[in-house]
């Protein structure tokens, strides 16, 4: 292989030697990389928007749909509109309403999610029997320790998050137990996020190497 | 000693960043590898591929976009590989409209690099929404969602597609995978239509895959660079996959290193005060 | 497909037991149907379901699933309206159809019963609230423990000024409907009052335009709160870009020219939120960090100098504010707290002896 | 006016929106459906009154030539040119700019979008290297206990691992008994015993770790993420779902109301 000859090789390869010229310190590439980025991501954003998401759901909702379900979209364009508002400085505060309405969907939303989806189903897997019988007794005092522990690290950083009652004699012992936990815990998703992040980089190196540079 | 000791812990972190840089390039250039035995789903998918009769049909779903970019792409070129050394047809097409450019330019790069035509021995096919829809007309008539190629071009002017139909026509159904477009192939193509499929999937969905392959719904799976590093290795062709786990074993152990020298150079600092 | 053949298989067949019901729990317009798995179901290609709409119909194909598996939901029936099933086990060279099912009629249910767990800790839950918030009416005191992350937040809106260096707040990438946006526009307020006493800049740059809107109000509020709306600067909080990596591209290029003296990184943040602690770091700001988002927090604990962990973050407007009524729902989530350990304790007990009423009744499927 | 509508309003729709978890017949359950559409169209609009924003901010350093203009030129060039791309593709060419055969999806997309967006990605390689570096340190049990588990779960998850790690954690003891045998030179008495003692002990570990590392350290970094890494995380996920059910019906009881001043 040999060095590509595709402009737009060139180009990428530019833009990824800008951004990872920052590693080093803050300079002209970097700048011009981070600035073409922003300028065009915001665009991108609202290109995809609008193709993915407003017109499926508002304009060919309206023109497929028939009926009740065609004229209910006229609430989503006004609440729209009412957004808009904001830009017309004496009627700028009727803007709120529509803000009200995601921030009234966000916490319904916040409540059935974390109750249905997390705090139902985690009550329910940490209600597990102290003792399981496996096929030898080692496996048995095994299986039967991890239950434990799966228990007693749960209740314990329950109670770290207990903020109404000063962390003394046994609360704090307990809350203590609790951090122990949450440090392991922290450690192992540190460690178990590397993998992913090292092929990131990668991928990227390889790019360099073999679609622009062409030496490997 | 002691001087050496303080500076350990305190070292400034664009050296850090340097030391990465030069592990990740150094193991790509060199091409550093490390032998490890591949896993039997992944020789298993080699050999059904492997055993297609020349002139076969397979046929690639791109369902991924460019955040499992390193996982899935090196996957995908060692598998075109495989099927053009093969002789084998190949058509792609896919369900994340984001991703399919990329599995564009993996399929151009190989097609030129083993001199295929397009139409003849290879098609892109593109995006066409509604997963569903596209997955069940597949059964029936390809052209009743696919009319044209991704540049218009009607499907009975490619020499390639006039004895392609349905699902009849393809020997092997390749999905790289990202999310859950999988089990919709598994759910549409294999349980209506008995298509046999192989799967490659990115390291997080892997898991989930597993019980597809034991049930028999899929004959073959790929998972994450680990998988794809080994079907390099099956295609003798090491590339980015091979490389990229090597380097993964390097940098994990480098900073296993930095973080000792850190503490070494803390225990140091720590006694004089 | 005639209905003379299938039934003359039926009589040799071995495949029995399809019944169709109401499928429950729902909004109306789905029945369920289930059948005994076939003993040779490996063999078994897939099963293909047939809908009849009246017993002389010749039956319509509505659906199939793969093997292994023994339910299926019709997903288009009309409330109120009887339909009859059969289902076809497909192998690769034969088809051996089941009985038909009695008739099942679809409805829609008043109750979703997966929820009762659900609904019971709700309403718990808002009575003990209540009870709470109206305790603090009557002029009841709360104690609240240090939070560390919140007691720094002075310090470090002070140290920033006597370095003469402004003050940078990220708001995360979660939208205004992500509850621990709200959450971390409390902080801001508070974050704002201080830099206002002290005569010091804010600068949010923001990654959803209406977040933006509330953290202008927000800061606007902060600053007059504390005597001072001359000094707010509506060009300091402002839009960036949606993109996840676009935005943290463009608060790492603000944090390498402004060089913030505090740094806080609060809401919602993924895979950027390393990306911009690391930075932040390197340019010698004291950093509080703060999110919900679990997976993000062991990269904060590392490379912040403080971080409100979880739920720690969703406590800091009644932290901040001391408002009486907030702190009070503080004592009301303890106090569910402690009732949940202890039911989870009794569930425990009772596990371990094979009784598994608690962990039934939590079950949500 | 100006303040009990939208709390009103924040009140109905999260109020139906809650009931609708529990009814799922008509007309609330598919109440969620319905808003969740809503929101993405509204959504969609509000993305005006950022890039409003974004534009002004930049076109203000602009004209007064303030620090960093030509940056602001750069941003504000590569806005518009994405945007006509984009749209222009589907004005003039009738084509969704998404198309497989679509140039912007083709050029703009593959060789500008993605090599920014994935090298912006990819910067969290070094960080988490140079993280990892400053941030592990012994200093009391926790932290020890924090970066043997990073350790351990790192090196259990690469080929080779299992084969590097003993070497790694036997060198680490033997460091460990080299520094309580030196401090045991500088003390006395039943100090210095103590010392001793834990040198001894140390390097007795040596081999069952050793021995261990090199045969189950998969299995080892595997239930480190079952069992404690499980644990933590459900104790952290209840905190939040409480705290965050409470943030909830605050801020529909209107309680807490910081967004809306």
């Amino acid at each position: 292989m040999s060095i590509s000859l595709n402009p737009w090789v060139w180009i990428a390869a530019f833009l990824t030697l800008s951004m990872m010229s920052f590693l080093y310190k803050d300079n002209i590439f970097y700048k011009i990389g981070e600035h073409i980025y922003v300028g065009s991501s915001a665009a991108f954003m609202l290109i995809y928007l609008w193709y993915f998401d407003v017109k499926p759901k508002l304009i060919d909702g309206f023109i497929n749909n028939t009926g009740f379900s065609r004229w209910i979209l006229i609430i989503p364009a006004f609440l729209s509109l009412l957004m808009l508002m904001r830009f017309v400085r004496p009627v700028a505060w009727i803007s709120r309403w529509a803000i009200a309405f995601t921030v009234g969907m966000g916490a319904g939303l916040g409540i059935t999610g974390l109750l249905q989806g997390f705090l139902v189903p985690q009550i329910k897997a940490t209600i597990l029997p102290l003792y399981v019988s496996g096929h030898s007794t080692l496996m048995t005092i095994y299986l039967s320790l991890n239950n434990i522990l799966l228990i007693l690290g749960t209740l314990s950083a329950i109670v770290y998050f207990y903020f109404s009652k000063e962390h003394t004699g046994p609360v704090k012992k307990i809350s203590q137990i609790g951090i122990t936990f949450i440090m392991v815990a922290f450690g192992a998703s540190f460690g178990y996020t590397v993998m992913a992040r090292i092929s990131l980089l990668i991928g990227r190196v390889y790019f360099l190497l073999h679609n622009w540079l062409g030496l490997v | 000693m002691r001087e050496f000791l303080e500076k350990a812990g305190n070292i400034d972190r664009r050296i850090i960043y340097l030391i990465i840089f030069l592990a990740v390039a150094t193991t790509i250039l060199v091409k550093a590898r490390f032998k490890s035995s591949p896993l039997p789903e992944v020789q298993r998918s080699y050999k059904i591929i492997n055993d297609l009769p020349s002139g076969s049909v397979v046929m690639f779903s791109i369902d991924y976009d460019a955040s499992s970019m390193p996982e899935l792409d090196p996957m995908l070129r060692a598998m075109l590989r495989h099927c053009f050394k093969k002789n084998l047809k190949v058509i792609m097409l896919g369900h994340w409209p984001l991703g399919l450019p990329l599995g564009q330019l993996a399929l151009d790069d190989i097609a030129r690099e083993y001199h295929k035509k397009y139409g003849t021995d290879y098609v892109f096919l593109g995006y066409r929404p509604g997963l569903q829809a596209v997955m069940l007309n597949l059964g029936k008539e390809i052209r009743s969602v696919f009319a044209t190629d991704y540049k218009g071009t009607p499907l009975d002017s490619l020499p390639l597609m006039r004895n392609v139909h349905n699902y009849n026509d393809i020997a092997i159904l390749v999905g790289l995978e990202a999310g859950s477009v999988g089990d919709a192939w598994v759910q549409f193509a294999n349980a209506r239509f008995n298509q046999k499929i192989i799967l490659g999937s990115t390291a997080v969905i892997t898991p989930d895959l597993y019980p597809y392959l034991q049930a028999g719904q899929i004959v073959g799976l790929i998972g994450g660079l680990r998988g794809a590093s080994d079907y390099e290795t099956l295609v003798e062709h090491p590339a980015m996959a091979s490389l990229g786990m090597a380097s993964q074993t390097v940098v994990h152990v480098l900073i296993i290193l930095l973080i000792l020298l850190g503490n070494i150079g803390y225990f140091a600092t720590r006694r004089k005060k | 497909m005639g209905i003379i053949l299938p039934i003359l298989i039926f009589l040799y067949s071995p495949f029995k037991g399809v019944k169709a019901f109401d499928t429950p729990d729902d909004g109306g317009g789905s029945i369920t149907i289930k059948w005994e798995l076939l003993k040779e179901d490996s063999s078994v290609m897939r099963y293909d379901v047939y809908r009849y709409e009246s017993l002389k119909d010749t039956g319509v194909l509505i659906g199939s699933v793969l093997r292994g598996s023994n339910t299926y939901q019709d997903i288009g029936t009309k409330d109120g309206k009887q339909y009859w099933y059969r289902v076809a086990a497909i192998y690769p060279d034969t088809v051996l159809f089941s009985n038909l099912s009695s008739p099942a009629v679809s409805k829609a249910q008043w109750f979703n019963s997966k929820t009762k767990a659900s609904l019971f800790i709700l309403l718990f839950f808002g009575i003990v609230l209540f009870w709470f918030t109206e305790e603090a009416k009557k002029g009841k005191r709360t104690y609240i423990r240090k939070i560390a992350g919140l007691e720094a937040v002075e310090e470090a809106v002070g140290r920033s000024t006597e370095l003469g260096k402004p003050i940078l707040f990220v708001p995360g990438i979660g939208l205004i409907n992500d509850i621990t946006t709200i959450a971390a526009l409390s902080i801001l307020k508070r974050v704002a009052k201080k830099a206002a006493e002290y005569e010091s800049r804010v600068i949010v740059p923001n990654f959803d335009p209406i977040v933006m809107v509330a953290a202008q109000e927000t800061v606007k509020e902060g600053y007059t709160e504390s005597g001072r709306p001359d000094l707010y600067n509506e060009n300091d909080v402002f839009f960036l870009t949606s993109d996840q990596f676009g935005y943290a591209a463009g608060v790492d290029g603000m944090m390498m020219r402004e060089k913030p003296g505090a740094i806080f990184l609060q809401g919602t943040f993924y895979a950027e939120a390393l990306i911009l602690a690391e930075t932040g770091h390197s340019v010698g700001a004291i950093q509080i960090s703060g999110t919900t988002s679990v997976t993000q927090l062991p990269f904060f604990i590392a490379a912040t100098d403080y971080t409100l962990i979880g739920e720690e973050m969703f406590a800091a407007s009644a932290y901040l504010s001391k408002d009486p009524l907030m702190l009070g729902t503080i004592k009301g989530e303890d106090l569910t707290k402690l009732i949940f350990i202890i039911i989870i304790g009794i569930g425990v007990i009772l596990e371990t002896f094979g009784i598994h009423i608690i962990s039934n009744w939590f079950s949500i499927f | 006016m100006k303040r009990e509508v939208p709390l009103f309003i924040t009140f109905i729709t999260g109020i139906l929106i809650i009931i609708a978890l529990f009814i799922p017949h008509k007309p609330f359950g598919q109440l969620q459906t319905t808003f969740n559409d809503w929101l993405i169209i509204v959504g969609g609009f509000t993305m005006i009154l950022g890039l409003d924003s974004l534009l002004l901010h930049n076109w203000e350093k602009i004209k007064r030539k303030k620090e960093g203009w030509l940056s602001a030129a750069f941003l504000i060039a590569s806005f518009f040119i994405t945007l006509f791309w984009g749209f222009g593709e589907g004005i003039f060419f009738h084509r969704n700019p998404f198309d497989a055969s679509a140039t912007f999806l083709r050029y703009f997309y593959t060789y500008i979008f993605v090599p920014l967006q994935s090298t912006m990605f990819s910067l969290l390689a070094f960080f988490i290297a140079s993280a990892a570096y400053r941030a592990f340190r012994a200093k009391d049990p926790n932290s020890t206990l924090l970066l043997s588990a990073a350790a351990l779960v790192m090196l259990g998850r690469v080929p080779g691992g299992q084969a590097v790690a003993p070497w790694i954690f036997a060198f680490v003891l033997l460091l460990l008994a080299y520094y309580f045998f030196n401090e045991s030179k500088k003390t006395s008495g039943t100090q210095q015993t103590v010392y001793i003692i834990l040198a001894i002990i140390t390097l007795i570990l040596i081999y069952p770790v050793f021995y261990i590392l090199l045969h189950y350290l998969n299995g080892i970094a595997d239930w480190i993420m079952n069992i404690p890494q499980m644990a933590a995380k459900r104790g952290i996920w209840i905190g939040i779902s409480l705290g965050g059910i409470a943030m909830s019906l605050r801020i529909i009881f209107g309680i807490e109301k910081t967004y809306l001043r």
